[in-house]
């Protein structure tokens, strides 16, 4: 498989999600905002950072960067992509995920580990864990906040479209577990036909145990495994 | 062209003598343009006139030290391998003062610029503050909670957007910095020997090259600014307020890097403070030739700017690139790539002058090398302090109402308010969070783990100038060594009030006298550092803060250690000696309301043998937790250990002997450190520090779900709610009001 | 020329800063604030062709986010 | 009844969001749009006694940042 992490100008998190995937056995080349193609990726990284500065809102000027009609072709044809924190933000403006997200409940740029439910094991980004599962994964945003209008919530829910949700140590969704007031404790979804993933937290961050949990090998373990299968079928 | 009039000559901050000093560089009158150049030249933020005989006195070198205090933007160290690390501190109190966001943001810009100048990636910052008491409905505290917030999301703003961690520091509140915030930034980058960048205009003929964001009328004669005390016309300044933007300076960095690995570079060198100026007349004197630039072709953002605004601009995120004739079109093709500004705006000449055209018109034109080296130098006046009165008999205070207040001073509270603003995780290197006694970073370019922290007790420095800076030294050694580091060297960051003042000159040459004697106790030269005088509001001066930056190797990852207690059962064991005495201690500040007694006493050779000691100890994985003992003593170290791991905080049960509870709790006798091991293995440990000559005793053991304390037949007993409480909400509930 | 945008949080959505600013008020001693809406005011100066379609497009697709934010256009 | 706050960056001041939406929307396809400046539009409820120097009071003190903002009031 080949995978391709996405690099805009204020991208930050395009070494870190690079040397993850390099670390978990992935072929992995960079793509520049201006290339207008993908090279066949299988899986497209749109990583976290502070595209065009977050200016105006995050991921809204970056949305129209030259690669993104050909990620969007990827997306439609069917391939993997991948958005964290910032890409996450970028996907939804792009229309490629629904709702959109706000600033924090609380309005201060939030870091720390937190722990997300897997909600649905049964996508390509899941398929490593067990439904139920808790991943111990960092987060690091001003604005993720997840929102949307019920009808789209309610098409989230009944298409068990939301893998990740904010929980407690005991594995529960509850208030205080949620950091930063997303709907219904919503970290993470994808889209209806699973192939297009975002979530808040930075599984990339979280592949290591020196640096506290190796939780989100999960995720690109998940992705190796779909691909793999696809790949033999 | 008006007139230079004595009044003008003073509103540049220059006296009567540096004038003539001007006139037989020149040969002549100098214009306004030439004046303004000057006086910020020769402002103490750029030529140290008033320190720079100080700062001869540390100890800058070792086989260690590629480049060297002084050189260039940044230091730079060995760390083997063909690796090596660029670090510094800079200050920004003035312009954080005026607009804290901004001010401690472009702060930030600065020090990263600094860093990546060098060509060194920047890979984590640690941030070091004072601000005034921020508890209460007073004015005052509602002033400083205002400059608190200001200053952390500023920080938070710039290092999270453009991507560097920051991992560490230290905040610290106490009375005399009211109205007189201090933000010392640190930050780190990594870099192979050969990457090393200098900023000299070499090569006669040599293009210059202006990059990055247009000029405009921001921080004018900023540095002017920053070298006078904070008055309430500085309130008046305050158009001199800088805005930073950290997307700009996330291109320059990715640009810059990217341009440095070429080989088009013949000198690079940031625009800071004085801008232009001081980057056409480094650069020229550094490379011994001469550099001419015309305004006229610099990219500018606002119209009808004259030669000295342009000049004198500090607008940020802007560098100067002195390129190998014929190689132009690699710089221009990269700044086109990353949608950058970039002129061609000067020429290498090698007449020595600094030549400044405004569309072929002379604007300015003054010897280089003299500008930049041939400022004025002052050995101020001096006035010891007398030394500090004893604390005398003391009201007793109940020992269980003491911890829980100690804990909850905000100097000593948890910061967590603040790091969690901060993205501390990025580039995916952080091994321990901050929280831990120095921070740890795993540089996967180099496959080196560094640790590096910052440190200074100014309430020492304060009561006794010398001791203060050599315990900041020991301090920052011993934070390195509990993490499992060898010290390496030091940064500082010197901020006292107004150096006319005989008392304050005085405790900035006895400050220096001491950090000086703690590099040399530790052999860890100084490779960089930053002064920022005249801390000084109507109220007073600020108490002598010689901030100091240390960084440390840690030879594996199996010695990487935390402060925090791991599990029930283990042993604590306490390296150094129990102590007595109060002289200093937080304890006397925050429950007698004193500064007062002499501060503890600091034996280098004593200290040493702790850190080697508790060092093997880390090496021979006997060690599970390891913490030094600063402010607040032994019973705030041991809460801190308890507490650390915000998801399971864990108790202990301590007996401390005999002695007065107050004093075997809480004084701050130095080298010392709390270890935690598994229990089998206290033995040992006591064995090979016996071996060693290092004091050591059994305090305890680790467990239960509070803390108690037996010491001189008193026992207390605090819930870890009590003490989580304490510690954890002081700040929160402090910034909610 | 001159174009104003506004953009402002549609009421449907939470508006975390208006609820912040709304709190800050009302304890610096103005009870009569009720609710506080927070949004964007962005001046554009213009000089060359364009069209109200144009600047139109931009701010349904650029400067606001349909999901959550309404704009208003206002050409001078 | 209502009041607006619209707060801009002061015009000698940087406006680091000004110039990436400028450029944003110039790739957009309308070069037209020379030059852009983002602040914010605060939008308040009032309902109860207050007076308008209270309301400027406030707009000194909380809404904006004198130091590098001017801000403008609109009763209505
Ligand atoms: N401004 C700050 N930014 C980030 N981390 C901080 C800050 N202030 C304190 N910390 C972290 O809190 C912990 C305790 O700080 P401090 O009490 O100064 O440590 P020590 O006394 O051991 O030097 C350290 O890990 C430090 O890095
Ligand atoms: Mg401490």
């Amino acid at each position: 498989m080949k995978a391709a992490v996405l690099r805009f100008p204020g991208s930050n998190c395009d070494q870190d999600a690079h040397l993850a995937l390099r670390e978990s056995g992935v072929d992995v080349d960079y793509v520049w905002h201006k290339d207008t193609s993908l090279g066949g990726a299988d899986l497209i990284v749109v990583p976290g950072g502070f595209s065009y500065g977050d200016y105006l809102r995050c991921g809204a000027i970056a949305r129209f960067s030259p690669i993104m009609p050909a990620v969007k072709d990827a997306a439609k044809g069917g391939a993997l992509v991948l958005g964290i924190c910032n890409g996450f933000q970028i996907l939804c403006e792009a229309g490629l995920l629904p709702g959109a997200l706000i600033r924090n409940r609380d309005l201060h740029f939030i870091c720390e580990h937190v722990r997300v439910r897997v909600e649905n094991y049964e996508t390509p980004w899941t398929n490593a864990a067990v439904t139920g599962s808790v991943l111990r994964i960092p987060i690091a945003h001003g604005e993720g906040s997840y929102t949307a209008d019920d009808a789209t919530l309610r098409d989230l829910n009944r298409n068990r479209q939301i893998l990740l949700r904010y929980v407690d140590a005991r594995g529960a969704v509850s208030p205080e577990a949620n950091p930063n007031g997303s709907l219904e404790n919503i970290a993470g979804i994808c889209n209806a036909a699973r192939n297009v993933f975002g979530l808040m937290p930075h599984p990339e961050r979280a592949c290591d145990p020196r640096l506290g949990s190796a939780d989100g090998r999960i995720i690109f373990q998940s992705v190796l495994t779909h691909l793999g299968v696809r790949a033999a079928a | 062209m008006s007139a230079i009039t004595p009044e003008l000559i003073a509103k540049h901050g220059l006296t009567p003598e540096e004038y003539e000093r001007i006139k037989t560089i020149l040969g002549r009158e100098p214009n306004i343009t030439e004046l303004g150049v000057f006086s910020v030249m020769w402002s103490e933020h750029c030529s140290y006139k008033n320190t720079r005989l100080q700062l001869k006195k540390f100890p800058t070198t070792g086989e260690r030290v590629l480049v060297k205090a002084g050189e260039e933007n940044a230091g730079v160290i060995d760390i083997g391998d063909g690796w090596a690390v660029a670090f510094k501190m800079e200050s920004h109190n003035h312009p954080s003062a005026i607009e804290p966001f901004q001010g401690a943001a472009t702060g930030v810009g600065g020090i990263i610029r600094d860093i990546f100048t060098m060509g060194a990636r920047p890979v984590f910052s640690l941030d070091s503050l004072r601000f005034g008491p921020i508890h209460g409905d007073d004015a005052q505290a509602k002033t400083n909670r205002r400059l608190f917030a200001g200053v952390v999301a500023g920080i938070a703003h710039y290092g999270n957007c453009i991507g560097v961690p920051t991992i560490g520091g230290e905040v610290h509140f106490d009375e005399s910095y009211n109205g007189n915030p201090l933000v010392n930034v640190f930050c780190l980058g990594v870099l192979r020997h050969e990457q090393i960048a200098r900023g000299a205009a070499k090569g006669v003929g040599n293009p210059v090259f202006y990059v990055g964001a247009e000029t405009g009328r921001d921080g004018l004669a900023g540095a002017a600014f920053a070298s006078r005390d904070l008055t309430e016309e500085s309130k008046q300044d305050r158009p001199a307020v800088q805005v930073g933007d950290p997307f700009r300076e996330k291109l320059l960095l990715e640009a810059c890097l990217e341009l440095l690995a070429t080989d088009a570079v013949a000198g690079i060198q940031d625009m800071g403070a004085a801008g232009l100026t001081c980057s056409t007349c480094e650069t020229a004197s550094r490379g011994g030739t001469g550099v001419e630039i015309d305004l006229a072709k610099v990219p500018k953002r606002e119209t009808g700017m004259t030669p000295y605004e342009i000049l004198l601009s500090e607008s940020q995120e802007r560098m100067l690139i002195i390129v190998h004739k014929g190689r132009e079109q690699v710089v221009k093709d990269i700044f086109e790539k990353w949608d950058l500004p970039y002129a061609e705006v000067g020429v290498v000449r090698d007449d020595g002058m600094m030549r400044v055209l405004d569309g072929g018109e002379l604007a300015a034109e003054i010897p280089a090398a003299k500008l930049a080296d041939d400022a004025p130098v002052y050995e101020r006046e001096q006035k010891p302090r007398p030394l500090p009165e004893s604390p005398g008999e003391l009201p007793a205070v109940d020992m269980e109402a003491a911890l829980p207040a100690l804990l909850a001073h905000p100097t000593i509270a948890s910061k967590q308010w603040v790091w969690r603003q901060y993205d501390h995780m990025v580039r995916a290197g952080t091994c321990a969070l901050p929280g831990s006694d120095a921070a740890v970073f795993l540089i996967r370019e180099a496959n080196k783990i560094v640790a590096a922290t910052s440190d200074c007790n100014a309430l020492y420095c304060a009561l006794e100038p010398r001791n203060g800076a050599r315990i900041a030294i020991a301090e920052a050694a011993r934070n390195l060594t509990c993490s499992g580091a060898v010290p390496l060297a030091v940064t500082d960051n010197l901020n006292f009030g107004n150096p006319h003042n005989p008392e304050n000159f005085w405790q900035l040459a006895e400050c220096v006298d001491g950090l000086a004697e703690g590099c040399r106790a530790f052999d860890t030269p100084v490779t960089g550092g930053n002064v920022s005088l005249y801390n000084q509001s109507p109220a007073g001066a600020i108490d002598p803060t010689p901030t100091v930056g240390m960084v440390g190797l840690i030879e594996s990852e199996h010695h990487i250690t935390t402060s925090h207690f791991k599990d029930a059962g283990d042993a604590i064991i306490l390296v150094g000696e129990i102590g007595d005495g109060l002289g200093a201690s937080h304890f006397l500040k925050v429950m007698h309301g004193r500064k007062a007694g002499r501060v503890p006493a600091l034996d280098f050779a004593k200290e040493r043998a702790v850190h080697a000691a508790v060092l093997a100890m880390i090496r021979s994985r006997l060690v599970k937790s390891a913490h030094d003992c600063s402010e607040g003593g032994l019973a705030v170290t041991l809460a801190e250990s308890c507490l650390t791991n915000r998801e399971q905080p864990i108790g202990a049960s301590i007996d401390l002997g005999a002695g007065r509870a107050d004093e075997l709790l809480f004084n701050e006798s130095q080298s010392r450190v709390v270890l935690s091991c598994r229990a089998s293995n206290a033995s040992t440990i006591l064995m090979l520090l016996d071996l060693r000559g290092v004091p050591a005793r059994r305090l305890g053991t680790v467990g239960g779900d509070e803390l108690t304390i037996k010491a001189g037949g008193e026992e207390s007993r605090w819930s870890l709610k009590k003490l989580r409480s304490a510690w954890a909400d002081s700040i929160p509930n402090a910034m909610r009001g | 020329m001159k174009a104003k945008v506004i953009v402002m949080p549609k009421q449907s959505i939470l508006d975390p800063q208006g609820v912040a600013v709304r709190d800050a008020v009302q304890h610096h001693g103005l009870p009569a604030v009720k609710a506080v809406r927070v949004g964007k005011m962005i001046e554009m100066e213009l000089d060359g062709a364009f069209s109200e379609d144009q600047l139109h497009e931009i701010c349904r697709d650029l400067l606001s986010n349909p999901v959550i934010e309404d704009y208003q256009l206002i050409v001078e």
